[in-house]
């Protein structure tokens, strides 16, 4: 089982109207190469499921600009204005979600779950139309899966059966969107050989990646 | 009153002052990050970045960044030894699960039920809750470190008009002018900061006070 | 009729050819375990054991056994180059989450309907479902190898009469006398050991059987 | 803030009634050092939450058999005659749990979750007298969360500050539990400086742990 594409080639699993994850927390810890990829090849009507929308000139802000992108679902739009600018003038839908319910969102479709039962949001706009599920006395809100068919992983060591390992900051949603999608394509800033990685301290197991592509230079 | 300068530097002293020894804080963009640093000696405190680690430093020197290491509001950042790293859902079990002991953020509003509005404005600025939402209902003490006022208008209401961040969360409130419970009998007036008047705070406030008969004066 | 030791190996080689490149399975005790020494050659395949491991290999010498590596048995195990170890929670977001390809179990009883039991015999035996429920509610496709009776009694029926362990999952039911595949029409008989006759199976079964019109004889 | 306490003084925390956690899978990664200390001080009517009861003289499958154990929630007791003889004579309470769903159950409390929405055991003995959910045309079953007084965690590497570093497969349960306690004690089979478990390769942050025992010889 060979993994290994180069960007071109994953592209061509890439196709308007899907619904795509990406890791990266303001940009730090997104597969910068493939956005830019996906940028030059002009992919339309994305369904962006990330943490937040960057800035204007990085990680998945610059798909926002590009006006590549017809719903985000996000939990912060805040650095990068032209996604505000988009929202307010109807060319762009944005589904705001609270950060850890996000997370959840997105571990309960990896892991086989059919929702999440958080307290947060409770009171908020964001219960607005959601069932509430009272549980010994307390209120939850019941919030349903993530999925999406691509997920697309920054990985900082990847060895070469796809297993990864995150430095610092970068790991943020990766290892989540990596178990929630139908096609999962992480590209690697370093690769190295099997066993290079600990099995202990493998953060993703191969069994969840795909696609293996090299970050561009 | 105090000016801009010495009344965010009282906040920060006057919020470090209730963090005890072996809490886990996480500490919103702005001014509550000031916190930090005025944590009195002898108290060991584990700041809790939500983009996934904790042991947060402080910022580091030009030419010493580390592209793969940024805090929450995305900027570089560093790590006390003993620090560790995490993915997003760790981060929001440490958070929603109760292991935060104490959250510091701004607010654009704050009622007396102890509501909470920072996360948007209809029709102006949607930045978006991020991880406040969780913060506010996870953490075990909810403090809002703001200006008493925003220029001159309330802050401090008796409802909220904007919409919340989480219903009845608030404990503490930390201004420029003053300290603020959040009871169930409504906000209780601890503290004046120095140069301030009880007759200003009462002005500033959009809710009724209940006076403390132990009210004293900021002190940090 | 095969011996049980020629049985056993029928099972296992064959449950080994439904097997696809670059699989991942999960293998039950007992008899299932045996599936892994009958993989083919150029087929890749990555075990899991569900008390938190991929790459799950062959059992360690004698001597060189490793204290802290045990499979899902409690048996000391081996971890393959490019294994990967985590927490329970995701070994069952691996199996319960649908990255599973094929999990391989024994079963006490197995019906038309794909509802399996295999976890307890109420007031005899009740060993509990361990990681058996979620492996076959997850797995993507659920293969039950045993042999075809308990001592000449039935344990493929029209309908269990032990408790579940899940209802409607089991996909193929290999034994040491038949492949039956559970359609929605029933069980459909595909494929019938060497030296076992038709009349054979039809009477070890205590359930209807469709009659594939490409009937084979097992091959492995 | 210093962690560290003898057997002794921890077992002042364990008290008769308490619902406690063990790590531990067929006792692989349980602590054993402790559960000695708990059959020798012969603490009573435990309510004890562990994947399964080990073998009689194995990890939490000694304090099956010294008659510590008022009421077990575990996964599998095939592994312990003992388990299966005090459960049919009614002298010890069983609750089976599927495995997932009972990591599930733990992380939900750690986590700070109302429950946990799972399509494991529907149509089974396990549904009995359990709330099941339909979302979006699919039936899950609401699971509850599971808290305990006391978690006890195998370590295999502790640095000073209370970060724990998991060996091979001891991992299994410890990670959770260590979330979903109030009090929760590491026995450090090996203990280390601060800084000498790379703070990527932390699996239970330090914040977690209330207490460090050294593991005995």
């Amino acid at each position: 089982m060979n993994k290994f594409r180069t960007v071109d080639e994953v592209l061509d699993l890439i196709k308007d109207g899907q619904t795509i994850m990406f890791g990266g927390f303001l940009g730090n810890g997104t597969a910068e190469s493939i956005v830019d990829a996906i940028v030059k090849k002009g992919v339309k009507d994305i369904t962006l499921i990330c943490n937040d929308t960057a800035f204007p000139d990085r990680g998945v802000g610059k798909l926002i600009v590009n006006k590549q992108v017809k719903k985000a679902i996000v939990s912060h739009i805040g650095t990068n204005p032209e996604t505000g600018r988009q929202m307010n003038s109807g060319e762009l839908e944005v589904e705001l979600v609270p950060q850890g319910t996000l997370a959840e969102r997105v571990r309960a479709a990896g892991a086989g779950l059919g929702g999440v039962l958080t307290p947060t949001g409770l009171g908020t706009v964001v219960a607005e139309g959601k069932e509430i599920i009272e549980i010994d006395g307390k209120q939850y809100l019941l919030e349903k899966p993530l999925k999406a068919d691509i997920a697309i992983v920054f990985g900082s060591v990847v060895d070469k059966k796809g297993n990864i390992w995150y430095n610092k900051t970068t790991r943020n949603f990766n290892p989540l969107i990596a178990t929630a999608a139908d096609v999962v394509i992480v590209e690697a800033e370093k690769l190295v050989e099997v066993g290079e990685i600990e099995p202990e301290n493998v953060m993703t197991p191969h069994i969840f990646v795909d696609y293996i592509v090299r970050r561009a230079e | 009153m105090l000016d801009k300068e010495r009344g965010r530097v009282l906040i920060a002293k006057r919020v470090a002052k209730e963090l005890k020894d072996g809490d886990v804080v996480n500490l919103g963009i702005g001014l509550p990050t000031e916190v930090a640093n005025y944590i009195p000696e002898g108290i060991e405190v584990t700041f809790q970045s939500e983009n996934g680690f904790i042991g947060l430093g402080p910022a580091p020197k030009e030419g010493e960044e580390d592209k793969d290491l940024v805090n929450a509001g995305g900027k570089y950042s560093s790590i006390l030894p003993g620090g560790a790293c995490f993915d997003s859902s760790m981060s929001f079990t440490i958070i929603r699960g109760g292991h935060v002991d104490a959250t510091v953020l701004g607010a654009l509003q704050v009622d007396e039920k102890g509501n909470l509005a920072n996360w948007m404005i209809p029709g102006k600025m949607v930045p978006g809750m991020g991880g406040a939402m969780d913060l506010v209902v996870g953490a075990k003490k909810v403090i809002v470190a703001m200006e008493h006022t925003a220029k001159g208008s309330h802050k401090i209401l008796k409802e909220c008009t904007l919409p919340l961040t989480a219903a009845n969360q608030v404990d503490l409130i930390v201004t420029d002018m003053a300290v603020i419970e959040v009871t169930k009998d409504g906000l209780l007036l601890k503290e004046i900061a120095p140069e301030t008047t009880l007759e200003e705070v009462k002005e500033a406030t959009g809710a009724e006070l209940i006076i403390d008969s132990n009210l004293k004066t900021m002190e940090v």
